[in-house]
């Protein structure tokens, strides 16, 4: 779907900063016995977009998932902004409040509409004023170019409008960090284009970002880098030029022959 | 017409209680046996010929008049009260009465109560829906008392209440209490009061408005008892059949005159009747007299010539 | 400085980690202690209080259960027992009445020489049952009629079945066995035909009845099928007609004369002598398989758009759900005769079923009624586009596929229905609960005996209550994964 | 071509009634509605006929006749001296009393229990489930039995209380006595009565009671005000004010001036003569029968609790925690308020059963509407058909109302969807 | 997905003669007081191919299902085969015997196999003995490639296979006129090819067609109209070539330019 991606990134304009804002040293999983995240090193610093793809099972939602504990992991560390993530309820918080997510199924809050989706956060956890919630989440709606639909339903959009509620919903906490799992592929493919301009243009502004996807035109146009998984490790770690003309790995190869060939 | 009819169905509907130990109660292979299932039975021989074309349809207390009224039974024999609203309110005829009971009070002997005048405040258990209700109400409010009824819906549930202490006393009518005593593991230490609060005559009843099948019942009943005054018996019926000079006797067992053509039947009714299960004293003896676990006294129900009420009319 | 700062991470793992066994406190019987039972003070707080209520419950009924005595032909006997064996004040549990009182329990006062009838009658069920309700997977199927066949014709051989019926049923049961390997839907017509039989097996008297009914629709297909050249609507209603006018004008009488030319008869048992679970039995199946097609009807008519007809089953099924069975069983006992032409007076038994039926046909109505509306639309659009009028669509493509989504609701319901037939004690029928109980209690070898034959039947409930609902729980979770 | 020209309406030809899919469908329904109504006339014009053979009239002037029978618990005065009506409306009280108290216990233990099977803690979700089995697949009737029978036989009859080697005692600081007839509990006793309400037919209510009713019901309004002024402080500000003090006080404060006001306070039950008196004696009926149907009801309740929080998919609980939520907050904000449609229509309908299933009160000696008016009253009076229509029709009555209710909530919480 | 049309189709073959098929005059539909077809004017004649296109909600879906009474008309006629249809049930039969339809999800039944679903319709509206149907029926499962699957359900297919035993289904009633309704829309790329290659040899051999749809290049191929239709309007009718080489309608441009552009 690289017709999907209207239009090419201004590298130049991204700004990468030396200061770290994820670290993940020698991190271990286990589903009971079954191990599923196995030695992840991953440092990756602020501004930086990072697309991690991989067969199906090979471990890329849970390292995300891992990232702002919605697992636990079970040796290693992972310091976001700062802060270690261990079993304390207040780093959790912490970590939380500073990275945003997007799920795959949107995960929307059907009985709330799309205003009060994104202002119900902000409203509980960062005690913002009502009326100061509101403006903000119009801002984002705005950017995410929805604006029309704050008093709708979720239930009552699209899935392209419900996928962008959903990033504006993560937007409207501020946070400093967004993780995508596979945001476009239960989408139409009409809608795709909507969420992906919405992400480039996310990208643009300098947003740390972690995205699992295979839409590999976006990866071409926005990923600093590349990282292939499998097996619950990471395989190879490249620029995107580099990844897709010069794959090192055999895996890396027939995975990439597969998803271009198709 | 029941008669045709029950002649034309070739059975008799006889609606009786679904279970009370003595009167009427199925056993293991769905026999009933019982006090007020003799007469179904005695009614059956007379009309049919054969004591065991019965088809006993069990009814509960709220059941039991509907059955009749609607047709579904053909006598009632389910120790009902003759009582005047039944009588006449609720449109059915009792014919007679086969036994002559009374509402009385069973309680724990180290109670230390000797008298239902002593039951003020007491916790009775009662069965819903029968006329025991309505006297107990009376009862206490005629002697000012006051009481707190426990409902039971069966009488095992008010056994079990009753041993499980969960009333003082326990009432119904007094063949009841005693049946249920009979069966206690320690019947010494219950004792029945001796106040009868009530005259409960039970009888068999059948639709108003037919007063031939009407008589035909009521003189079923009547030849059994009868034939206990003139000494006929199961064992020397044939025997008085052929040799009996009593004309009284004659007459009933149809060796003279054939008083069963004026019911409707033929001359020998009265003898299979009473070759059904016996005579009435036979009846009583064999399910709830002295010699039957449930042990209960003629009493009331001897004979007149005993000094009871039995006292069957003339047959003539 | 982002370009070369990529490079600087390039990255190529050469050699493949194996996995490992997750740390030590990761697993294992501690970790399912601490995760299960210990995880936090609330936890730890819950498992001891489930432990105190498991304590309390063993240490109060242990010794009443372990005192149990089986063998004793009254309950002065079994007192007597207790006495000898665990001394002086032992408590314990006389369940010498249910073995003495089995049969009674199960067939109520069915005569004895035919106790193998209910018996095939219920193995047979089964097999009528297999496509309808294990239709879903073969194994299920293989083992429910193996174990059906096997448990049948062992009972029936224990009831000394006569052998030319043992050879029947066997006959039946292998048969039904091997169609159902190949092709269930054939056992279908063994489905359709099996409630006749199963009544002529239970109340027994001629089959020339049960042929007689079914020559009813067979007559009223000729009637379609000759009138149906001219007009379908016509057709339709010659074949009701033809049905009805032959049900209720000359079925009983063709029978009695087939009957005189040729007698298929068995010996006759009456409704009264039905009693505990034989009744329950007896009262649920009808129940249940005549609410179905009146369930249907109604949930048909509750969804279709014409006005009148949906609001009568509106009215219908809301009144019905409106009052209590109890009630709907008193207007059986008490008032049906009011309804009736006067002097009509039929089996209390069928009048319960009757009730019975109308009660639930409500309740199933409104399962069917989900299960329609879980069908796409697309599904009833490509009927029409098809060609296909209203009734054929409904009969090919709409109900196979709403029922068989219903089919747990269905299931529900039917336990529902099976727990409510001891309600019928209240109109004196000898249910195994209440009524048959207190009939044993009525003889005095038992009178005074409370807990043991509650706590049989409530077991024997149980038992084929959770039965099913495990079993319509299974479909349910098959159904879900088939319908993704 | 064919000629089109502009469309004539056919002109209506009797054939249409069944051809043409407008008058099809009418046709259709007048023949059905036709058949129906003589079904109902038959099954009239039968009754009629019927009253007309065995004598009888169809006449409710039974519930004016001395009823003559007593009642064990009767929440209005009521002697055997009052009517049949009035034991009607006894009855029909004690069904409310029993169904009303056993939704509230039932919800209350159903969802306790549906949420326990959820928890992780292995022991007590096993046994929730053996308890929600075990209720769920044995008739209710066993359990009322059972349930009373362990009420007679466990419990102390009321003379074990008595004298110097009582084998039981009152619990809750002498209040409370649990016999096998009743639970003997303090009734509440004034200093300062200040005299009651007469509402005729010996209906009377204590102005005491009238004030506490007021207080509470006004202290919910006044809850309402607190929590509608937080959220304005919330939306103003970002903060929610803590209120808990306040809406504790609001109801608590005035009570107890109120409490202290009357010189409010408990009268124990005694033991005098065969019984406890002095006190309000609880018959088991009532608490065996309420027990029974809050266990039966419970398990069904637990199934739909389960099964309405695990409706909400865990996604929504993770994009909760993604956000930053606590776990409490999400249970409140995100979880609750979509569980709660899917539950509450089930909910109720198992509200109607219960209410419908207290007609087994019989069973255990409760005099219910069942044991009144379609029990002892039909039993005395042999007005069948009348009891049992009026009783039918009580019944669907409550129904009504009770699904009304839920209609109207189900309107208003339904989800939007496109 | 002009890539997806294997063969160019020789169209002199096609012959279209100059019975009328489908005539539709001066036809309007509201729901409820939404006008959604106003004053449709379409002759259609035996054999034509026609393609009708438009934006989303323009009623496209709504003018084919008119043609077999899926949806009532409220005035104007349509003439199908030389019946009319009215109310009259007759006529509604006669022609959904002669009009076949294929949905854009399927609508095959779940409960019967390939083959039963394809002899349900000839076994009881046409009365076909059995055998005789399911011959038929595996003829037309041979032609569209699939006879190997007719024991099948049809949850085991692919939503390729599916779609073509749905359109094997129509042609088992041997319908005059075929009505398509987005046959593709609801696939994935790979299986439209299958369908529309299908399609492509109904169209050789003559089939009378109306088929809504978005595939342009099945419009170039084989069509001899296409129609664009906006806000319940046949707004344009023309030849393919002229169609999407010399648009004359604003709208038309518009919306090949977004199309095409896609
Ligand atoms: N809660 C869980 N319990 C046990 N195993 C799990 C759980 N969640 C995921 N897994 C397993 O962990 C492995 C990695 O899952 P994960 O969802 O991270 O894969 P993925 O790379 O995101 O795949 P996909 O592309 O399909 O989303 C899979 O084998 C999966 O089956
Ligand atoms: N049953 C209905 N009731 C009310 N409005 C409807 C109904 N069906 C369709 N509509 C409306 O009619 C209009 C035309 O619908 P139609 O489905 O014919 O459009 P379409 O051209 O096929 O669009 P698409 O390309 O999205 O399938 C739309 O605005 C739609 O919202
Ligand atoms: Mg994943
Ligand atoms: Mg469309």
């Amino acid at each position: 779907m690289s017709e999907a991606i209207t239009r090419e990134i201004d590298r130049s304009q991204m700004r990468i900063s030396d200061e770290v804002a994820i670290e993940i040293h020698k991190m271990n999983k286990w589903y009971g016995t079954f191990h599923v995240l196995r030695d992840i090193d991953l440092t990756v610093h602020r501004g930086e977009r990072i697309v991690i793809a991989g067969p199906s099972g090979s471990g890329k939602s849970t390292l995300i998932r891992c990232i702002n504990r919605l697992e636990e992991h079970q040796s290693g560390r992972i310091v976001v902004d700062g802060v270690e993530l261990t079993s304390d309820i207040k780093n959790i918080d912490k970590v939380r409040s500073e990275v945003g997510m997007v799920f795959q199924h949107f995960n929307l809050f059907p009985h709330l509409t799309v205003l009060e989706n994104c202002t119900l956060a902000p409203i509980w956890v960062r005690k913002v004023p009502r009326k100061q919630a509101e403006a903000t989440a119009m801002k984002y709606l705005e950017k995410v170019k929805i604006p029309e639909q704050a008093d709708k339903y979720p239930g009552q959009l699209s899935g392209g409008q419900q996928q962008r509620v959903a990033i504006a919903r993560s937007l409207c906490m501020q946070p400093r960090i967004m993780l995508f799992d596979e945001p476009t592929s239960a989408l139409d493919p009409e809608m795709i284009k909507e969420v992906l301009d919405t992400m480039i243009e996310l990208a643009e502004e300098g947003m740390t970002m972690i995205c699992v996807t295979h839409e590999m035109g976006f990866a071409q146009a926005v990923a600093n880098r590349v990282i292939f998984m499998d097996q619950g490790q990471i395989v190879e770690q490249n620029s995107p030029r580099e990844f897709f003309n010069n794959p090192k790995s055999e895996r890396t190869k027939l995975f990439l022959s597969q998803i271009l060939g198709h | 017409d029941t008669l045709a009819d029950v002649k034309a169905r070739g059975e008799l509907n006889c609606g009786v209680n679904t279970g009370l130990a003595g009167f009427a109660a199925p056993d293991a292979n769905g026999n009933w046996t019982g006090f007020d299932v003799a007469i179904c039975k005695a009614v059956a021989a007379a009309v049919l010929g054969d004591p065991s074309k019965v088809k006993y349809v069990p009814t509960t207390g709220q059941t039991r008049f509907t059955a009749l009224s609607s047709g579904e039974v053909d006598v009632l024999a389910r120790n009902s009260t003759w009582t005047f609203s039944r009588d006449t309110d609720l449109r059915l005829d009792f014919v007679g009465v086969n036994y002559y009971d009374g509402q009385g009070f069973m309680v724990r002997k180290d109670l230390g109560v000797t008298s239902a005048k002593e039951l003020e405040g007491a916790t009775i258990c009662i069965q819903t829906g029968t006329t025991t209700e309505l006297n107990l109400a009376d009862y206490f409010r005629a002697n000012n008392m006051n009481y707190q009824p426990v409902n039971i819906d069966s009488n095992a549930e008010g056994e079990q209440q009753y041993m499980a202490g969960a009333c003082d006393a326990y009432t119904t009518d007094a063949s009841g209490l005693a049946a249920t005593r009979a069966a206690f593991a320690d019947p010494e230490n219950h004792i029945i009061l001796p106040e009868i609060i009530s005259k409960e005559p039970l009888g068999p009843a059948v639709r108003h408005g037919d007063s031939n099948w009407g008589d035909i019942v009521r003189w079923t009943l009547y030849a059994l008892i009868a034939a206990e005054e003139y000494g006929i018996t199961s064992k020397n019926i044939e025997e008085l059949a052929k040799s009996s000079q009593n004309p009284e006797v004659q007459r009933l067992l149809g060796t003279t005159d054939n008083l069963g053509a004026m019911i409707g039947l033929d001359a020998e009714w009265a003898k299979r009747a009473i070759l059904a299960s016996g005579n009435y004293g036979e009846i009583f003896a064999a399910n709830i007299g002295e010699q039957t676990p449930i042990g209960l006294a003629r009493g009331l129900n001897a004979q007149w010539t005993q000094g009871g009420l039995m006292y069957a009319m003339p047959f003539r | 400085m982002s370009e070369t700062h990529a490079q600087t991470v390039a990255f190529v793992r050469d050699t493949m980690l194996a996995p490992e066994p997750p740390p030590v406190a990761e697993s294992g019987a501690v970790k399912w202690l601490r995760e299960n039972l210990f995880s936090g003070p609330v936890n730890t707080v819950l498992t001891l209080l489930g432990v105190a209520i498991i304590w309390f419950l063993v240490s109060h009924f242990w010794d009443w259960f372990a005192h149990s005595v089986w063998n004793a032909s009254s309950l002065n006997e079994c007192r007597q027992i207790i006495i000898e064996t665990w001394g002086e004040g032992a408590r314990g549990a006389c369940f010498a009445v249910i073995r003495e009182r089995w049969n009674q329990y199960m067939f109520g006062f069915y005569p004895s020489a035919l106790y193998w009838r209910p018996t095939m009658a219920f193995g047979l069920m089964f097999v009528a049952l297999a496509p309808v309700l294990f239709s879903e997977s073969l194994k299920i199927r293989r083992t429910v009629l193996v174990v059906t066949a096997v448990v049948t014709l062992w009972a029936m051989v224990q009831l000394n079945a006569p052998g030319a019926w043992l050879v029947f049923a066997a006959i039946v049961l292998v048969g039904g066995l091997a169609i159902s390997e190949r092709h269930v839907s054939w056992l279908l017509i063994f489905s359709v035909l099996y409630p006749l039989l199963g009544v002529w097996f239970l109340w027994g008297g001629s089959l020339w009845g049960p042929i007689m009914v079914l020559v009813g629709p067979l007559l009223g297909w000729a009637a379609w099928t000759l009138v149906g050249r001219f007009s379908a609507l016509l057709a339709t209603v010659a074949a009701i007609v033809v049905t009805l006018l032959w049900w209720l004008m000359f079925a009983s009488r063709a029978a009695a004369d087939a009957e005189g030319l040729l007698s298929l008869a068995i010996p006759f048992v009456r409704s009264d002598q039905f009693g505990g679970f034989l009744l329950a039995i007896t009262i649920g199946v009808a129940g249940i398989a005549l609410s179905l097609p009146l369930g249907i009807i109604l949930a048909l008519a509750r969804r279709s758009d014409m006005f009148l007809i949906k609001s009568m089953a509106v009215i219908f099924i809301e009144f019905i759900r409106g009052v209590p069975l109890i009630a709907l069983l008193f207007v059986a006992s008490l008032l049906l005769n009011y309804f009736l032409p006067p002097s009509t007076n039929f089996d209390i038994i069928l009048r319960v079923i009757i009730m019975v039926t109308l009660f639930s046909a409500a309740y199933m109505a409104e399962v069917i009624r989900g299960g329609l509306a879980a069908l796409p639309r697309g599904q009833y659009e490509a009927a029409d586009a098809l060609g296909l009028d209203y009734w054929k669509a409904q009969r090919l493509i709409v109900l196979p596929q709403a029922l068989k989504i219903s089919i747990p609701g269905i299931v529900s319901t039917f336990i529902g229905m099976f727990k409510d037939t001891t309600l019928v004690t209240f109109v004196g029928l000898y249910e195994p609960l209440k009524s048959m109980s207190d009939a044993v209690r009525a003889n005095i070898a038992w009178k005074g005996i409370y807990w043991e034959p509650f706590i049989f039947v409530g077991f024997i409930f149980f038992i084929i209550c959770f039965g099913m609902s495990r079993y319509s729980m299974y479909l349910e979770r098959r159904l879900r994964r088939d319908h993704r | 071509m064919a000629d089109v020209s502009a469309p004539a309406e056919p002109p209506f030809r009797l054939s249409m009634l069944i051809y043409d899919r407008r008058y099809r469908s009418m046709t259709f329904q007048v023949i059905v509605f036709i058949l129906v109504m003589a079904a109902a006339w038959w099954l009239v014009n039968n009754t009629i006929r019927n009253l007309a053979v065995l004598g009888k009239d169809f006449n409710f002037g039974f519930l004016f006749q001395r009823a003559g029978y007593d009642i064990p618990q009767t929440p209005i005065p009521y002697t055997s001296d009052d009517t049949h009506l009035r034991a009607t409306i006894v009855g029909l009280l004690n069904t409310l009393i029993v169904s009303i108290l056993g939704c509230i216990a039932a919800t209350v233990l159903g969802v306790a229990v549906g949420v326990a099977r959820l928890s992780n803690n292995w022991l007590f979700a096993r046994l929730m489930t053996v308890f929600v089995e075990a209720f769920r697949n044995m008739p209710l009737l066993l359990w009322i039995l059972i349930i009373y029978a362990i009420f007679t036989e466990i419990l102390p009859p009321p003379n074990a209380y008595r004298g110097e080697d009582a084998t039981a005692s009152m619990i809750f600081f002498d209040n409370v006595a649990l016999t096998n007839r009743y639970t003997a509990i303090p009734t509440l006793a004034m200093t300062n009565d200040p005299g009651s309400l007469d509402l005729g037919a010996r209906i009377t209510f204590n102005w005491a009671t009238i004030a506490f009713v007021v207080v509470l019901v006004g202290g919910w309004f006044v809850r309402r005000a607190i929590l509608a002024w937080a959220q304005r402080v919330q939306d103003a500000t970002g903060l929610r004010p803590r209120t808990w003090v306040m809406n504790l006080a609001v109801m608590t404060v005035p009570s107890l001036f109120l409490i202290f006001w009357f010189g409010l306070h408990l009268e124990a039950p005694e033991l005098r003569g065969f019984n406890f008196t002095g006190g309000i004696n609880v018959q088991n009926g009532l608490v065996a029968l309420w027990l029974a149907l809050t266990l039966y009801t419970a398990a069904f309740i637990a199934e739909i609790v389960r099964a309405g929080i695990l409706a909400v998919s865990k996604g929504q609980t993770e994009a909760a925690f993604a956000l930053g939520l606590r776990p409490r907050r999400t249970m409140k904000l995100v979880i609750l308020p979509q569980a709660l449609r899917v539950i509450i229509p089930p909910l109720i309908s198992q509200y109607l059963n219960l209410t419908k299933n207290s007609s087994l009160a019989i069973a255990v000696g409760y005099m219910d509407l069942r044991g009144t008016l379609g029990g002892t009253t039909l039993n005395q009076t042999g007005r069948e058909l009348e009891a049992i229509v009026l009783m039918m029709a009580i019944y669907w009555a409550l129904s009504m109302i009770i699904s009304a209710g839920m209609n109207i909530f189900n309107a208003r919480v339904k989800l939007k969807e496109r």
